[in-house]
Order: C-alpha cells, then structure tokens, then sequence
C-alpha cells in the first residue's frame, strides 16, 4: 500500500497565498539540496522545506554560475559574440551557436548556403545525443544506478570524437559560425559516424534493458512527478516535458528550421507524463536523433560553398531590428531573441534556454507534497541545465 | 703598321708587359679623372673624383708589386695574350669628352673602361699559375667587376631615375 | 498576411500601434502598456496564442525608455506575435501578467533585477533571483558598465602589454617627423 | 512489472569480462585530431604585425609585441602577437581573421607546466614543439572574414576613351566606396609607408561612417593634394596594405579622392579656416609643383607672406606638364592649387629664377628661399642617331601637349622606356594619332622585363588595352636613319638578363636578336634631370652636394641657410614625396622664423 503521509501538520497559507511555515515550531525543516549535490544538475540549489518526508515547499536558487553572457555581448561585435555564446550550455552549447548564428543572418540579410544548413542539422542531432547519453546517466544515477552513467559517458565520449575531428573541439564547437559553418566534413566522415552510431544504439539497448526494463526503476519512476497537460502552457513547458504528456510539441515539426522539412521523422510522444514516461520519450528521440543523422548524412550534398561571403567583421554593422530564432534541442525549446540598433555591437540579446521554467516554477509547483528521496529524480526528469537559467 | 700594334698580334707576351700597360692604364685614367674633376660643374664632381680614387687604388696596388722582389722570377714569366687585351689597350687611350662633360658622358667613358680591364683581369688571372700574381689578377678582376657593377647601378639611377 | 490580418483586426480595439514584419511567422506589434493585459489575455483565450515564450527588456537608454518584449506562439497556426511595450525608464513600473502565465513570475522577477523595473503583485518579486546581495544598479541596464565593474573589483594577472602598430611603427621608423 | 523487470538488469554483468575502455596514457597516446584547435603556431616569415587578431580577440589574450630581430619596416610593423593562454578560448577567430595565413593553430592541447607565466608567449618566436606539427585548425580556404577583393572602379572603355584626353576613372560611387573603405581592417601599417604619414585608416573610416567633412579635415592635415593624390598618387601605401596578403589591397587613393568629390570647394575652404595673422616675415618658392606649393600652403596657413615663381603659364609643376590630361584633368588640379591661393599665396607665372629674376634677388629680397625646381629635363640614351630632330624626349612633348600647342603626330613611332613617363607619352600620342590619322602606331620598347617594369601595372594594362605595342626585355642600340637623313624607327637587341643576382643593373644582350622597331619619331622616355642652371656658377660652387643632387639636412636646408630645396629635384619622381618634403620644409622655415623672432 502507497505511502500516506500525515498533512494534520501542514502549514496553513497565509492571505497572500504564502505558506505560513513556522520553522521555531520545530515541525518543518529547511533541507537544502545544492548546489553541490550528487542530485543537481550543474550549479544551482534547492531550498526544501519538509515535514517529516515531504516537501511542503521548494525553492529553487540559481546564480551559481551567472556569468552575465547577455550583457557581455553588448559590448561584443557581431563576430565576437560568436565564441562565447556556446558557453551558455555546457552539454549541448551547438543550439546557442546556431540561433545565434541565425539571428545575426537574418537581421543582417545574409543567405547561408544550403550545405551549411545541413552540416549545421548534423551538428544539432549529434549534440542532442550527447545531451541525451548525459541525461540518462544522470537519470539513472538519481536512482543509484551507477553503471547507466559509465556507459553512456564512454559512448558520449565516441561522439565528442566525431565533433572533435569535424569541429575542431570536443565540447565548446564554435563552429556554426555567422555566415555558415567553417567547414565541409572531413574525409571518411560518414563511415566513422556509423560506426559511432552503431555502437551508441548498441549501448541503448544495453540500458533499456538493465534501466528501462527494471522494476526497481519502475517502481521508483513510475507515476511519480506526473505533468498534468494543462500546466503546459502556463509553465512554458516544452521539448519532452510537454511530449511525454501526450503533446507533440516539437519545433523541428512545429516551425521547421534548417533542413527538417526534408528528413522524414514523427515527434516522439508518451502519455503518462511521470519520470519514466520522460526518460522513455528521451530515449526514442535519442533514437530518432541517430536515425536523423543517417538521413543527413545520405541526403546532404557532397561539396559546395560552406559559407556566405561576410563583410569585414571588424567593424560589421547591422541595421535596427528584432526577431527571434528557436529550435528543439535535448530539452525544449532554444531561442534568442536579438535586438538591433544599427550599431556594431547587439542591443540586447535573451536567450531562452527551456530550462528556465521547467526549473524554477515548474519544478518549484511539482515538488510539493513529493518525497524527499524522490526530489533529485523529479528535477533530473526535467533535464535542467543551469547556466541557461541565467545565462 | 705602329710597333705597338706588331706588339698587340704577338700570341705570348711576359707578365712584365702586361703589368707595365696595365699600371700606364690605371695611372692615365687616374690623371684623366684628376684634370677632369676641377672642370665639370660641382655636382658632378663627386663622380670624377670617385673615379681617380679608385684608379690611384688600383695603380698603387701595381707598383707595389713592380717593387717586390720575389716576384721578379715570376714577371719573366710567358703568358697567353688574352683575347680581349686590345679593348684594354684601347682603353689608354684618353677619350674626347669636351670641356664640361655631363654625369651620362663621364659614366658611359667609365663603364666602358671598366668593362675591359675586368675582362682583362679575369683571362690573366685564368692564364697564370697558382700563386701570388694569380691571387693579384683574382682579386682585380673581382675588384673591377664590382666596381663596374656599382657604376652601372649608378648609371641605372642618375640616367634612368625618371622613369617611373 | 496572417498576422497582418490578425492585426488590422485587433488595431481599433486594442488601439494597436506599429507593425513590424520580421517574417512570415513572426511579427512584432507596440502596444501601450495599460492594453497589455487584455490584449494578452485576448491572444490567449481568444487567437490560440497560449504559449509565452519569454518575457524580457531592452534598455532604450537614449530615449529614457523600456521596450519590454512579450512573445507569444500560437502552435497551431505555427505564428508568433513579440508585443513590445515602451515604458518610461524611471521607477519603470508594469502590470505584472503572472496571473495570465504562472511561469511569467520568474521573468518578471528577473526583470525586477536585472533592469529594476516594478511587477507589482507578482509574487517573490523582491527575492533575489541570480544575484544575491547585489547593491550596484540593475546591471542589465545599459549605464551598468561591466569593463569598469570589472577593473574594480577583479585584478588582472601583471605582466601584459600591448603595442599599437601604427605608432610603433611611426617611433620605429619615422619619429618625431 | 513483470518478472522481465527483476530479471533484465542482470543483461548487465555480461560487461563483466569487457576490456576497459579508457586511454591508458592520454598524455601520449591521443594526438587531437587533425581539426584541432590547439596551441597557436605563427610562420614569422608571413606574420606582418598587423594586429588584427589583437583586435579581433574577444577575452583580450593577445598583446603585440616588440620582438628582437623583427625590425619593424615598412609593410611590417616588427610586433609579433603574444598570446595568454589564461583568456584564449580558442576560438580561433585570430586565425580566420590573420591577414597573411601566418597565425594558424597545432592539434597539440596537452602542457603540463607548473609555472602558470609560461602559457602567455609569443608563438613562431617562443619556440614550442608543436611548431613543426602538420596537423591543426587550417582557416577554411576561402576566406570569410574580411573580403578580398577590392571593389572594381568604374571607367571608361578603352574604345570610349581613346579617341579623347577625358578622364579616364569615374570615381567610386558612395555605396562603392563604402564597400571598399569596409575591407580596411584599420591596422594602420600603410602609415609608415605614405611618405606624408597620411592617417589613412582614419579617412578610411569617415567614408565608412560617410564623414566626409571631417575626411576632408583628416586629408587637408597632411596633404593640400588630395585631388591629385587621390588621382595619380604613386600609392605605395597600398603595397603595405595588410589586405594585399590574401588580396586586393585596399584602394587607399580611390578612397582618398572618393572623399575630396564628395565636398564641395566652398565646404572644403570652409573646413580649412583662414590663415593666421600675417607675420611679416616673406618666403620666396621656385616652382609651383606639388613641393612647392605645399611648403607654400603651410607657410601661407601661419602667417607668412609666399611668393612662387612659376616658370609655365599655370601652376601644378609636373602635375600638370608631365601627367596626361586623361589621368589627371586640369580642372581636378585647379581645385588644389585654387585652395592654396585662397590662403593668400601669390604665384608669379612666366617667371623663371636665373633668366627673369637672379637667385641673387630672391635671396636679398625674402627672409627665406625654398628651391622645388622637380625634374623637367628629360635624359637621353645617347646611342647613335639620337640626336636626330625626330627624336624627343618625352617629357618636353608631354609639356607641349599641355601648353596646347600642335603636335604633328607620326604615322608611326617608337617609344625608349618602361615607366610611367613612357606610357603617357605613348598614350597621349595614341590619342594624337587617332585624332589626326584615324589609326595608332605605337611601339614601347623598355629595357625591363614585364616583370620589372618601373609603369604602374594598371597603365600597362591600359596602355595595351589602348592599343600600345608593348615589347618588353629590348635594348635601345640606335635609332636608324636613312641616307637622306629620314628617320626610320630604333634598333634594339633582345635584353637576357637586366640585373645580376644581388639585383643590381647589369644588362646582358642578345645581339642576335636584332629588331628594327619602325618609327618615323622615336621618343625617349627613360628619365629626367633638374635643370640647375638657375643657380649659377657661383652658387652652384657654393652649395654642397649629395651625388649630383643638391646636399640637403633632414629639414630639407641647404648647406647655404636662406636656401631650401625639395620635391622631385631633391628626392626624385614622386607626388606625395614632394608633398611629404614640402611640408617638412615649410616647417623648417617657420621654426628658423620662430626662433629669429625670439632672439629679436
């Protein structure tokens, strides 16, 4: 029979809607998770309050690792901009890249040659795999399941390779450059990758079975932290959070960009909105990611111009203007939003990083009345990465 | 026919011979180049006396030699005429270039000469031994090898300096 | 042509100000602040535009304003609509939207942070978001200068110099000329 | 839940016997790959100093520095960028952005060092032992970060041009010249190399903000012959341009005019201001060229009372006797010299120092005397026969061409010269041909190879589009005259070589290839003098000498104090030269003034 917990002891809430916790009474106490914390991910912190085994209330405190990029790109040119905006996003910085680069093109009227838009797709779906391989280990291991974690870091690893011989780099890229990428797949590329892929799809089936196919998993993940689907849009909920509650929100079908419109795919969904549910969806699109890649690979044409021609960079001036440009990585929706001035230098640049609302009022909504034990799997199942909180 | 030019069609000649025309050719010039320098205008000047400097140079170098003894056995010494020895002899000759000669005049007169006793220098030194007088003629042929160089880059930029 | 129509529509009722075109999907429209709420709350209910996608300012500086940016997707129709709103940039207040999008709290307690402007009513709007402890201005705003922030209170490692190379070329080559 | 749930975790010990993964010594055994963004390596032979990469650096990491053995000259400012691994983020923008190629990077990332000062040194110079690695980040072969190529000027075709002596070159539109002025990466190497220190990326940078007031201030700082320099400028600023590496070099004199259009006269004496209070003290100039006119306007602009002696009937020294109207038209000319006796400088035309006036005149009669006579005697090569009427010197029938008087063209003729001289007096009597017998007969013969040529290559491109036959690599042995004293056109050899290795002038001929280039003129273009006779024996006794040329300090004095001298008679052919040494003149003069003022 399910745990019941005794709510005879619950606060009370005050007329402005707070809750009316007395921590001199001796019933609550304030449990801090983080921000170093085998259960967080990255730098940030979560102020529990509890009562006995539950949390009556959660706070989530981020800061951490506030370095300020908006405001450092203010007095960047366009061009130096470029390396620093990957930084935003440690597992998965390709998405900053990209919409960074997208912006500056349109706002400057600048067309990318096509093989740019697929090397640039290429690059999107070979990090979501590494966001996901991260994720999975993590998720695991937020259930004691060690060795999930050890597999996909050695199959991640594989696919750093990849990006270090197209990219140059191993994590920071910087290569979905304004104007295009900064170069055609080295030789041989293809077949390294299929290696690579081969041997990650083998590992996959390695964790559904020992993680997936687990009932201590099960049991744990289960119908815990469930998404009601009404809370999607008031949270601002996105990417797989919002799938797995059965809608299929995902901007490379919503709004395609790049070259999705001519990969043939299907948004992965679930329906039951709990943990498993979410890992289980970021599985299949993990999945879905490696057979994208297989696409873009015998799809995209074989040779031509990587790049647009620039004006000089060092004094390159955009014309006032403002738009936004989104795309679906690991964990929902990536955007910026880039205003102009006329000047050499970005009026202002917001980044919209998913975990933004999945982490704060989101999770901060979802953690109520959950278990303490439970706590670190319910904001794992998020997939938050913090410095794209606060950027 | 003058005895000189009989002299000029003999095959052999001494090294003696040689050296006496090639100390008259240095020592003449160098007079030239004294009696000219006073009469050009004064910008010119520095050419002509560059000029007799380098001469003196060259005619001191011979008369040292002339001097020293142990080189005596050697001067008797027959060697093949070299084939240009006629230009050099020319050269002797003082040329007519008038009262106030121009820097054109004075370097083609000088490029001319130069040309010659670096020719002669370099068959001589090919004709003669390993040895002291070898290592002379060496040493003046490349001396005026270099030297015409250097007024044929002068040549290049007083006359041709206009040209762009 | 979608969103245009949308706009000609909602001009008069509204009182909507200008349009701007970015793309086929994506428009910008000013809107005076005090219509915000219900224009937001029309989009929502009314036009399938239920999803915010963010909440953030730009600092206008020179024109003593702030255009704060509310952008909206309608999934759907596969649209997005940026509401800017310019208000005066001294003791900037706005009506806070928290009740229309919970998750609008946490930008508008971003934006009480960063930019120092008001959100009257939205909840924990005074608690620290990302910087605790902060006592300079808001320091997303445009007279927040961060290379001087950073002279002050952080020390570069010694040892770096640098030339200019027409000059040193001048002290070089060409001195006093 | 199903017992598959209890029993399937257990697939995981068949990991048991599975060989570990992980690099045993990653130190050694894992290179980065070919791509790699690693430490920086710099080829210090391509590296020009420019800086670029200082200033394209985002984390501020890189310093350019003095190093020794690296001299600084001209092209090459002699720093060398230091890098500071602490705030490199290796990107690798210094390497997309590097002018030259020289700053690349190796696939090596691993150091292991205890002293934290070492990761900032100066690659290609610290020597690493990645420096020899073949693999690394390479730039993407083309290059995107600043464009390469220079913005095309428009002009007249040949068959639209040839038949007149119209300007040749449009000018560049605004948006054209914005395009070029965008390319200049503002590195400033080209300052050293303008012989007046122009601030060229400044005026660069007001036609890309479209500042054309203040590019007029910038231009009129160092130079009162932007119209003329912005047309026929020797620009050897461009051959210092960064951009030149990988590209186009920027159009610095294009730019240079683009600015002076764009303003009107009015706006330009307005911009300028008036000359100061008059001091008193009067300067007397011979000749109204480019040097003397500059020294004139620099005078005139403190107070000084200038007069200039111009031997023609109008100013502009070689400017306007020796340049073709198509490259330089007269009224573009008339605009400069109209701003430089708006200051007040008085120019006395058809007077020429030594006939009509006695140096011994000037020198009693001014406080200071500037000697700016240029070079308007043409040489000659003295073969045989070249001192048949019909053959000229190119310089006296260029002056006549302005003068306007009428010139009988030859049916045919044969120019001696490889330099610009020689390919204006071609072009001009192309012209003249046309005109007066419908067709062009034109045969260049110069002593360099093509590649050695002392022309502009936009003129020999020109001149060939203009029909000119061009033989290059010919040496002039006479010009051939029939027994009824009729001349018949030049007899040239094949020139092997004209240099010897240490590239001095040596020429080596193939006198077996013998030509015979028809003629019924044969001009000779290979060089000009100054005519010193206005000085006199006395003075010309008087005056020390520097090889021919009168000997002058670093201020432009002669060894006689109330005597100055500069421009071409002193330094040779070169427009923005004599405007360099004219403005060191006016200076010198205006500081002997100073200093006399303050012993009275």
């Amino acid at each position: 029979m399910a745990y019941q917990p005794d709510r005879s002891q619950y606060p009370q809430k005050k007329a402005d809607g707070t809750l009316d916790i007395d921590l001199a009474s001796g019933k609550y106490l304030k449990l801090w998770q983080g921000p170093q914390h085998p259960g967080i991910t990255g730098n940030m912190a979560i102020e529990l309050t509890v009562c006995g085994d539950e949390v009556v209330e959660g706070k989530t405190h981020v800061g951490y690792l506030h370095r300020g990029f908006e405001k450092l790109m203010e007095r960047r040119t366009f061009m130096q901009c470029f390396p620093i905006v990957c930084r935003i996003c440690v597992p998965e910085p390709d998405f900053n890249e990209y919409c960074y680069a997208a912006a500056v093109e349109e706002l400057a009227g600048l067309e990318v040659p096509e093989l740019a838009h697929w090397i640039r797709t290429l690059i999107l779906e070979m990090g979501r795999i590494n966001s996901y391989l991260m994720y999975l280990g993590g998720q695991a291991g937020a259930f004691g399941q060690g060795v999930i974690g050890q597999w996909t870091t050695y199959v991640r690893d594989l696919m750093l390779d990849r990006f270090e011989e197209l990219t140059g780099a191993r994590i920071y890229h910087m290569f979905i450059i304004p104007g295009g990428v900064r170069d055609n797949l080295p030789e041989g590329f293809a077949a390294r990758m299929e290696t690579t892929l081969q041997e990650i799809e083998s590992t996959l089936g390695d964790v559904e079975r020992v993680m997936f196919h687990n009932a201590v998993f099960k049991k744990r993940a289960v119908g815990v932290g469930i998404i009601a689907p009404e809370l999607l849009d008031s949270y601002g909920i996105t990417g797989p959070n919002a799938r797995a509650a059965g809608v299929a929100k995902d901007v490379r079908k919503d709004q395609p960009y790049l070259v999705y419109p001519e990969l043939d795919f299907e948004a992965v969904t679930g329906k039951d909105s709990d943990i498993y549910t979410r890992a289980d969806v970021r599985r299949r699109d993990l999945l879905l990611s490696i057979d994208l890649i297989r696409q873009i690979l015998v799809k995209m044409p074989k040779s031509g111009a990587v790049m647009t021609k620039l004006p000089n960079v060092l004094h390159w001036k955009i014309p006032r203007g403002e738009t936004y440009i989104r795309g679906e990585c690991s964990r929902g929706e990536y955007g910026y939003y880039l205003v102009t001035d006329g000047s050499g230098y970005p009026r202002r640049v917001n980044v919209r990083g998913p975990s933004y609302t999945h982490s704060i009022a989101l999770f901060e909504r979802l953690v109520v009345n959950a278990n303490i034990s439970d706590v670190a799997a319910l904001l794992v199942s998020l997939h938050t990465y913090p410095p794209e909180i606060e950027r | 026919m003058s005895e000189a030019s009989i002299e000029r069609l003999k095959s052999k000649t001494t090294l003696k011979d040689i050296l006496e025309v090639a100390t008259e050719f240095e020592r003449t010039a160098r007079d030239f180049y004294a009696a000219l320098a006073p009469k050009v205008q004064k910008n010119l000047r520095y050419l002509v006396q560059e000029l007799a400097e380098e001469e003196q140079r060259h005619y001191d170098l011979f008369t040292q030699m002339a001097e020293r003894d142990d080189l005596e056995q050697q001067l008797q010494t027959e060697v093949e005429r070299p084939v240009n020895d006629h230009k050099f002899s020319d050269c002797i000759h003082l040329p007519d270039l008038g009262e106030q000669p121009d820097d054109q005049a004075v370097l083609q007169y000088a490029l001319k000469r130069e040309h010659a006793a670096m020719e002669q220098y370099h068959s001589l030194a090919q004709s003669t031994e390993p040895g002291a007088i070898h290592d002379l003629f060496l040493y003046l042929a490349n001396e005026e090898t270099k030297h015409k160089n250097e007024l044929e880059k002068v040549y290049y930029e007083t006359v041709h300096s206009g040209g762009v | 042509m979608v969103m245009q129509a949308l706009y000609d529509t909602l001009k008069p009722r509204f009182l909507l100000g200008e349009f701007t075109k970015q793309r086929d999907d994506l428009a910008f429209i000013t809107v005076e602040a005090v219509r915000l709420h219900a224009l937001l709350r029309h989009l929502r209910d009314q036009e399938g535009f239920t999803h915010l996608v963010l909440l953030t300012a730009v600092d206008w500086l020179e024109d003593g304003q702030f255009q704060l940016t509310y952008l909206l997707n309608n999934r759907a129709k596969r649209q997005d609509v940026g509401l800017r709103v310019l208000i005066a940039r001294d003791n900037a207040t706005m009506e806070s939207i928290h009740d229309l999008w919970a998750a609008a709290a946490t930008y508008q307690r971003e934006l009480r942070e960063m930019f120092g402007i008001d959100f009257p009513d939205s909840p924990r709007l005074h608690e620290d978001f990302i910087l605790e402890g902060w006592q300079d201005i808001p320091p997303y705003r445009r007279d927040f200068d961060t290379l001087k922030y950073a002279q002050e209170n952080y020390r570069d490692r010694p040892g770096r110099e640098t030339r200019d190379p027409a000059q040193h070329m001048k002290q070089q080559l060409y001195g006093e000329d | 839940m199903s017992i598959r749930d209890v029993l399937s975790p257990f697939t995981a010990w068949k990991n048991l016997f599975r060989d570990p993964v992980t690099i045993a010594d990653p130190l050694n055994e894992r290179p980065g790959a070919a791509r790699y963004r690693g430490f920086h390596k710099n080829d210090m032979d391509k590296c020009i100093g420019c800086g670029t990469c200082e200033t394209i650096c985002q984390n501020g990491a890189i310093d350019m520095l003095p190093v020794s053995g690296v001299p600084a000259k001209l092209g090459d400012s002699g720093l060398r960028p230091r890098i500071d691994y602490g705030r490199c983020c290796w990107c690798a923008l210094c390497v997309d952005v590097c002018m030259t190629g020289s700053l690349t990077m190796s696939n090596e990332y691993k150091w292991v060092e205890s002293n934290p000062d070492l990761f900032r040194f100066t690659p290609g110079v610290d020597k690493k032992h990645w420096d020899n690695a073949e693999l690394g980040y390479q730039r993407h072969a083309e290059k995107h970060l600043t464009p390469g190529e220079r913005v095309e000027m428009p002009e007249l075709e040949p068959a639209a041009r040839i038949g007149s002596f119209t300007e040749i070159v449009d000018g560049y539109s605004i948006e054209q010249a914005k395009l070029e002025a965008d390319r200049c990466v503002s590195c400033g190497l080209c300052i050293a190399t303008c012989p007046a220190h122009m601030a060229i990326p400044d005026y660069i940078k007001a036609v890309r903000d479209g500042d054309y007031e203040r590019g007029v201030q910038l231009l009129y700082e160092t130079n009162p012959f932007s119209q003329v320099c912005g047309r026929v400028c020797t620009h050897r600023c461009e051959d210092s341009c960064a951009a030149r590496h990988e590209g186009d070099p920027i159009a610095i004199r294009w730019l240079k005019r683009h600015i002076i259009d764009q303003v009107p006269q009015e706006k330009v004496l307005e911009l300028i201001g008036k000359p100061a209070a008059p001091t008193g003290k009067k300067v007397a100039i011979i000749g109204a060229g480019p040097a003397g006119l500059t020294a004139a306007f620099d005078l005139a602009r403190k107070g000084h009372a200038v007069t200039v002696f111009e031997a023609q009937a109008a100013a502009g020294g070689m400017t306007r006797y020796g340049i073709p109207e198509y490259r330089l038209p007269y009224d573009a000319l008339d605009k400069d010299i109209a701003v430089i006796t708006a200051m007040g400088v008085d120019i006395q035309y058809n007077q020429r120092v030594g006939t009509d006036i006695a140096m011994q005149q000037l020198q009693s009669d001014y406080d200071a005397v500037m000697l700016a006579i240029g070079l308007h005697q043409g040489r000659s090569t003295r073969i045989p026969g070249s001192d048949h009427p019909q053959v000229r010197k190119a310089v006296d029938l260029l002056r006549q061409i302005t003068t306007g008087e009428k010139i009988e063209a030859p049916k045919s003729m044969v120019v001696i010269g490889g330099g610009n001289v020689a390919m204006d007096i071609a072009r001009s009597m192309a012209r003249l041909q046309l005109q007066q017998h419908g067709e062009i007969r034109v045969t260049l013969t110069a002593l360099e190879d093509k590649a050695h040529f002392l022309a502009d290559p936009v003129e020999i491109k020109e001149s060939l589009e203009e029909q000119i036959n061009i033989l290059d690599s010919r040496g002039p042995q006479a010009c051939v005259i029939d027994d009824s004293g009729k001349l018949l056109g030049l007899k040239t050899w094949k020139v092997l070589s004209i240099f010897d290795a240490e590239r001095r002038f040596a020429p080596q001929y193939d006198e077996s290839d013998e030509q015979i280039h028809e003629g019924e003129m044969v001009v000779e273009a290979i060089g000009q003098m100054a005519d010193v006779s206005l000085l006199g024996n006395e003075l010309t006794e008087k005056l020390e000498w520097n090889r021919g040329r009168i000997q002058i300090d670093s201020n432009g004095r002669t060894s006689e104090n109330w005597l100055w001298s500069a421009g071409d008679c002193v330094k040779g052919p070169d427009v923005i030269n004599a405007v360099a040494d004219g403005h060191r003149v006016a200076i010198s003069i205006d500081s002997v003034f100073t200093q006399q003022e303050a012993k009275s």
